[in-house]
This record gives C-alpha cells, structure tokens and sequence, in this order.
C-alpha cells in the first residue's frame, strides 16, 4: 500500500498510457475482453488519482514530488533540478479527480456507445492516450514535459474528433483543430525556449525562483497566455470549440471539456506559480477578465441561435470556461492587495470547474443518447423525446439546469461565490455574470423544449443501453450531491485547490528545491 | 495503375536501401554511445521502406510486409518501452535497474575519455530498440496506408 | 457544514430544499381543493379558439428553434456581426489568434 | 572561427532560398524536392551548431520521410498548380 502512494502520481499516467499502447492487441481477442479491458484500465487509474488525492489531503496539502527514473532527495551541490519530475499539489490533485471522473464515465459510456462492434479498439486507444496527456498536463512539475503532454492531448484529440471519418464534416473540424493546437503548442514551445535560455532549466519550481520580471520574462508569459487561452477556448479564439465539440463523439466531448479545463489550469498554474507577483498582476488579471467577460457573452449568445443540439451545448461550454477565467482574474487582479474576496473568488473559479466538467458532460452524454436514439442532431426535427427517453430527458433536465445556475444543483453553489466576489471587485462583472446564467437557463429551456417535449416526431427511437444510462447516473449523482453539500466538498477538496493557488507558490518551489 | 517511378529512382534505391537500414540499425545499437537512438535510428529505416515503398509501389510488397503485422509490431515496441519503464518501479518508474549489474548492457563505465563501451548502459539500449521498432514500424504502416488509400482510388 | 458561508451571504442548499419542498406542497394542496367537478378527456379540457376546430398536436407544436424569434430578431444587429466573425475559415481562427497575442504582448510589454 | 561563420551564412542562405524555390515552383513535384534540400540544409545547420542528435532526426524525418509522403499525396492530385 505504502509503495502504490508512493507511486501513485506515475502510475495515473502510466496505467492510460499502457490501456493506450495495449488497447490495438487486446481489441484482436474480441469485444468482450477488449471493453473488460478497457473498463480496468479506467477503474485503476480511477483508483490511483483518489489514493493520490486522498494521500495529499490527509498530508496536510504540502506538495508531493515524484521523480523518474531516481530517487529523492535529488543529488546535491547541482544549481538547478534536472531530473523529470511530476510535482502534485492541492490544485494538481483536483485537476487529477476531474479527469479520473471524466475518464471513468467517459470509458462506461462508450462500452455501447458504437452501435458497430469493430473498429472501437483503435477509439479506445486514442481515448486513453487523451486521459493520459490529461493527466500529464495536470501532474508535471517541468515546462517542457508540459509541452510534451500538450501535443499527445493535441494529437489524441484531433484523431478522436476526426474519429467518424466517414462525415465530412468530422474531419474538417479535426483538420481545423490539429492546425490551431499546433498553433498554440508551438507558442508554448517557444515560451518555453524563451525561458530555457534565459534561465537554464526548466523545472517551474526553479524557473519561479529566477524569474524577474525582464522583457523576455514578459514575452514568454504573453505567448503562454495566448497559447493556453486559445487551447482552452477563450473568445475570440474559440472558433475551433463548437465545432470540436459539436463533430466529435459525445464522450469524447466530456473529454475534450476536461482537456480544455486542463490548459486553463496550465494557465493558472503558469500565472500563480510560475510568475506570481514578479508581474504587474493587475494588468494579467484584467487581460483575463476581459477575455472571460467577452467568453461568456459571446458564448452565451451564440448558444440562443444554434439550430444543432450538439454544437449548442458546445457553445454552452465555452461560455463556461469564461466564468472560470473570470473568477480567476479577479482573484490575480488582486494578488498584490490580497483583499478577502480574491480567494473567495478562486476558490469559486476552482469549484466551478468540476461542476462544469459535470453538468456539461451530463448534457453531452444525454444529448449524445438523444441524438443515437432519434439519429438526427437539427433541434427542427427532433422533438417528443421524452415519451420514449424518460431517464434521459430527466437526465438532460438535471444538467441544464444545473449548468444554467438554478438551485439547489451545483452549477448555483460555484457561481454564487463567483458572483459575490467579482461583485465586489467591480458590479458590472456580477451584472454580465447573472444576465449570461439567465440567457443560459433560457438556451437550455429552449434546447430541452425542441428534443424532449411536443408530440412524437420520432416515430421508433432506439432505446439507451443501460451503460449510457448508468454513466450519466454517476454524473448526475456528481451534480445533486455537489449541489447539495457544497459546504462539504468545498471545505474537503477545493480549499485545498484554492489555497495553492493563492498562497501556495512558496510551498511549490520548496518541495522542489529546499530551503 | 502502374505505381512504380523511373527506372533510375529504382536503380538508385537498390543501391542504397540496404546501406540505409544497416546504418539505421547502427544508429539505433549506439544510441546510448553516440548521437542519434531509437527515434532518429527508426527514422532512418523508416526512409529506406519509404525509399522502396515510393520507387516500387505496393507491388513490391507481395503480401510480405501487410499494415496488421507493422501495427502489432508497433505496439509490440511500445509495450516493450512501457514495460521497461514499470520494470524499473522497485526504486522509481524509469529506473535503469540493469546498470552497472553485469548482466547483458550491464558493464560498468570506465572512467575518463574513452571511445565509449557497447556493453553498457543497461536498460537503454532496450528502450532505444523498442522505440526504434515503434517509429520503423509505425512511420512505414502510415506509408503503406496511404498508398494503399491510393490504389483503391485507382481500382475505383 | 453543508452550507457556504461567502462572507456576504449564506446559502444552505438543504434548508433550500425543504422550503421548496414546503412550497411544493402548499401547491399541491390548492390543487386538491380545486373544482371537484372537473374531469379528464371530456369536453371541459379542449382549447376554446375562437369556435375552431383544435388542429394536431404535430401542427401546433413550437419548434426548437422557433423559440425566441424576437430576442434574436431584436439583436439582429449584434448577431449579423457576431455571425459574420464566425466564418468557419482556418486563416481567420489563426488571425484572431495573432491579434490577441499581439494584444497581449503589447499590454505586458507596456505596463510596468 | 570564420570559416565557420561563412559555412553558416551561405547554409542559412540556401535554406531561405531553398523555401524560396519551394514556393516559387508551379510544378509541385520540383517543389517537394527544393523543400526537402532545405531540409537537408536545416539538417547540416544543425550539424554545424552541434546537435548531430537532432540533425540525423531532421535528415531522415525532414528531408526523407516527409518527401516520401508528399510525393505519395501528389499522386492523388494534379501535378501542376493551377495558375
């Protein structure tokens, strides 16, 4: 037991990894064995990201460092730390918790999610070489493995979108993404060459201490900024979103969403602590609230015109990312002057996260059955859902409204903290918050309206395989039981996420380095 | 459709693939000596198939190098890195644990400069040859792939 | 425990949950109190329109995206232009990338 | 020293006009080759800045893989670009 704790943080990436490579040989002995397997390799990773969690909660929140290939403590009298090294903290653990959820349900799913039972062995190999990077992004303590994760995500995610080949419109949307996310790896690199030259490491503990604020400094964390804002989909870089969502299978979208979580939190990660104070913060916190204030209502807006169900609820997601983005920059605009309502707003940035990562995935996967059972996704022709879908329309209804901020679920726990903090930075931004929710609640009215309810349009529906239904049970169960013990759950495992964000950038660099 | 190139793009690459796959396997041998390894040894294999793949068409392959071997091989390779690294988790993942052991890669470092010693470096030398299967394969199945793509539109 | 206490305001979700169960309820008890004459599938449930015949459910259903014709006919400005941004043209994505890191890059380089 | 550095600028120069030429070809087949001659160049560049590591990597990925897959590709097309 002792030595799996130890190990936990590379056996999380390792264990997706090996499903990965495994996936192709084991899908040649039939789809029985293949989907038992892929289902273990989701429930062990799941496994280790709660015994990793677990383990640092119980901790005390200090930060676990795991290095490759040796042994700590790292050898003495070198001026910088070169070993690979994965480095958890609160906020890496509950990125980790996030993406075990998402990866879990996202595996359940897809057990009957192909109505063909062949050619799922290569799905489930990029699938798990998605989680993977997911998971890699989220555990590095290294610039430059950050970046290596960053291209297996890109890679993993563009042959999932492009997954369909046989719709045009598929692979369109993953020719597009792979050509953007090389975009925004390739300005990651540079930063990170940027950084690598100027400092001669690239470990983020060590690069924290050194950095000082120079113009190169400032270049890199602009590159970085744009980078990792457009991988998670901030308008009015965006563009790319709905239609990776929209093409892409529905589980693959709950992934995607979490993959998009992850470079926001790369970006957090990148301003807190990796730069800290060593900038003018004010002026990052607003460039962020700005590009959040924008997400949210040009997300919002484009949702209400959608004629597609799927690349409605894609924008829905996006203009979710903006109220993380928001919440987070009020908390950087306020660094320097730590004024109370800063972590308040952090801590509701970071709850917001898995709650979105729950009532979106909820909504992907139930409109991802509406759309297997009724095979059509134009919101003109669906209709009259619910007399043949009963779970899945409660299902769906259960997700909107928890994503649209009506209580008690727990969309309404986040964005209370988000509303009452960014209030009182500035009560435009609390105003543009609660109208966007509003205009969202009546977006998913809308979308609920035109699938589920009405006369029968769909004369014979297929039924929803119990698999589906039972992942998106456990999402469901994530949104109630978030919804209805907030206190609980903020107390136990975002305080912790938020606390490293807001004052733990001294804790990070002396796990690392000492002193 | 006659897939095959000009006589001297043949000529020529009967010359050369040979001496190409057998400076790749070099590469990929001294890879813990000497610049180079498993990534850029099994690219320049992949070259030489490419080489024949180009000049010849797919009609040099007479069934003998199908895409379902060169993907099992691929993921035979990456297992085999994969492996290599958990084989390593006693002390941590990536461990070389045949380092200095004296078994097989297992020889000790002689200090000072010296012209480098083949019989060292421990489980490097079967990470480099697991890479390198994974990158000749993969990169040659991705080729055969694509031609085959191109006869069908052919036969169409 | 179960609530959150933001330092402003409080919001206990099981406290919620009892009051709109509560009020669900009340609801329930008009509802019971109400005509006892009234009766299902009989005359008394049509649509009263105007003396017409009530048409097919199929006919009168709203559709999807018939819903908010006249917020969105109202912005019809703002969506003419939001529209014409969303192009679907790879050059266009990458040019609104290099606006906003140049953007960004002037911002950073600017404040001190 | 300055031997070196003239090695370096003539190599930059043909790498640039090597893109050059890639761009300026109508015929896509002389196209791939100027491009993968660049490469080759980017690949002794590499060379001369002593990274042989990554220089065997660019030859072969670069100059021989990449060529090899184009020339595949423009069997699916047309040969000329349209003017």
């Amino acid at each position: 037991m002792n030595a799996l704790t130890t190990h936990a943080p590379i056996l999380i990436i390792a264990t997706p990894l090996l499903g990965a490579f495994a996936a192709p040989l084991i899908g040649k002995l039939g789809w029985t064995v293949r989907t038992a397997f892929a289902g273990a390799i989701a429930a062990l990773t799941g496994c280790f990201a709660g015994l990793l969690a677990a383990t640092l909660y119980t901790g005390g929140g200090a930060p676990i460092v795991y290095v490759l290939g040796g042994r700590l403590p790292l050898p003495s009298g070198l001026a910088a730390p070169i070993r690979i090294m994965l480095e958890v903290d609160g906020l890496s653990a509950f990125m980790a918790l996030i993406t075990a959820l998402v990866a879990v349900v996202a595996v359940l799913y897809s057990v009957s999610y192909w109505k063909e039972r062949s050619g799922g062995a290569l799905y489930d190999s990029l699938l798990f070489l998605l989680i993977a990077g997911v998971f890699g992004l989220v555990l590095t303590g290294d610039m430059f493995n950050f970046f290596v994760f960053l291209e297996i995500t890109s890679v993993a995610a563009c042959g999932l979108i492009g997954f369909r080949t046989w719709r045009k419109r598929s692979s369109e949307a993953a020719f597009k993404v792979m050509a953007l996310y090389t975009l925004s790896g390739l300005f990651v690199l540079l930063a990170v060459g940027l950084l690598y030259g100027q400092y001669g490491g690239l470990n983020i503990a060590y690069l924290a201490t050194n950095l000082g604020g120079t113009m190169v400094d400032r270049v890199a964390l602009a590159l970085l900024i744009a980078g990792l804002a457009m991988k998670a989909g901030a308008v009015p870089m965006h563009m790319w979103a709905p239609e990776a969502y929209g093409e892409a299978p529905a589980p693959v979208s709950m992934v995607l969403v979490a993959n998009s979580q992850a470079s926001l939190y790369a970006l957090f990660r990148v301003l807190f602590t990796l730069y800290g104070q060593s900038l003018s913060a004010a002026a990052v916190g607003w460039i962020l609230i700005v590009l959040a204030l924008l997400t949210i209502f040009v997300g919002v807006t484009m949702a209400l015109v959608q004629k597609d169900l799927k690349r409605l609820i894609a924008f829905g997601a996006v203009s979710q990312i903006g109220y993380m983005l928001l919440a987070v920059g009020v908390g950087f605009a306020v660094l320097a002057t730590r004024p109370d309502f800063g972590l308040t707003a952090i801590t509701g940035g970071i709850f917001h996260m898995i709650n979105d990562v729950a009532c979106i995935g909820l909504l992907f996967l139930a409109a991802g059955a509406a759309i297997r059972a009724s095979g059509s996704r134009d919101l003109h022709s669906m209709g009259g859902l619910a007399h043949s879908l009963k779970g899945t329309t409660v299902l769906f209804a259960v997700g909107a409204f928890a994503l649209a901020g009506v209580p008690p679920f727990n969309g309404f726990a986040s964005k209370l903290l988000i509303y009452e903090s960014t209030f009182q930075l500035s009560p435009v931004l609390a105003v543009i918050a609660v109208l966007a929710s509003i205009v969202l609640l009546a977006v998913f009215v809308r979308a609920f309206q035109a699938v589920f309810l009405g006369p029968r349009l769909i004369a014979r529906p297929e039924p929803v395989p119990w698999p589906m239904v039972a992942s998106m049970v456990v999402l469901a169960a994530v949104v109630i039981g978030f919804g209805l013990f907030p206190g609980f759950f903020i107390d136990k495992i975002v305080t912790p996420a938020a606390n490293a964000l807001w004052s733990g950038q001294g804790d990070y660099i002396r796990a690392v380095m000492g002193g | 459709m006659n897939n095959q190139m000009s006589v001297i793009v043949r000529t020529i690459t009967r010359i050369t693939y040979g001496l190409t796959i057998v400076f790749g396997f070099y590469v990929i041998m001294h890879g813990h000596l000497t610049p180079g390894g498993g990534f850029q040894g099994g690219a320049v294999v992949a070259s030489a198939f490419a080489l024949l793949l180009v000049a010849f068409g797919t009609a040099g392959l007479k069934g003998k190098l199908n895409h379902h071997l060169l993907q099992t091989l691929e993921e035979v390779g990456a297992l085999a890195f994969l492996g290599l690294a958990f084989a390593g988790i006693g002390t941590a993942f990536f461990a070389n644990l045949l380092a200095n052991s004296g078994a097989v890669f297992g020889g000790a470092v002689p200090a000072g400069p010296n012209a480098g010693v083949l019989n060292s470096g421990g489980t490097l030398p079967f990470m480099n040859w697991a890479v390198g299967l994974k990158v000749m394969t993969g990169i040659a199945s991705i080729l055969i792939a694509m031609l085959i793509g191109l006869r069908k539109e052919a036969a169409e | 425990m179960n609530g959150i206490d933001t330092g402003f305001g409080v919001w206990n979700p099981i406290a919620w949950t009892l009051l709109f169960a509560g009020a669900l309820v009340i609801a329930w008890v008009f509802r019971v109190l109400g005509r006892s004459d009234y009766k299902r599938g009989s005359e008394q449930t049509k649509a009263f329109l105007s003396g017409n015949e009530e048409p097919e459910p199929e006919k009168l259903h709203v559709r999807g995206d018939h819903l908010y014709w006249g917020l969105v006919d109202g912005l019809a400005g703002y969506y003419r232009r939001i529209r014409a941004v969303h192009t679907g043209v790879l050059s266009d994505y990458v040019a609104w990338f290099v606006g906003v890191l140049g953007v960004v890059l002037i911002i950073l380089a600017l404040v001190r | 020293m300055i031997a070196e550095t003239i090695i370096q600028v003539v190599t930059l120069l043909l790498i640039v006009l090597g893109g050059a030429l890639a761009v300026w070809f109508k015929d896509l087949l002389s196209s791939i080759i100027a491009l993968a001659g660049a490469s080759l160049l980017v690949a002794l560049e590499f060379y001369i800045l002593q990274a042989p590591d990554v220089a065997i990597a660019e030859a072969g990925i670069g100059a021989a893989l990449t060529m090899a897959i184009y020339v595949v590709a423009l069997r699916r097309t047309r040969r000329k670009e349209k003017e």
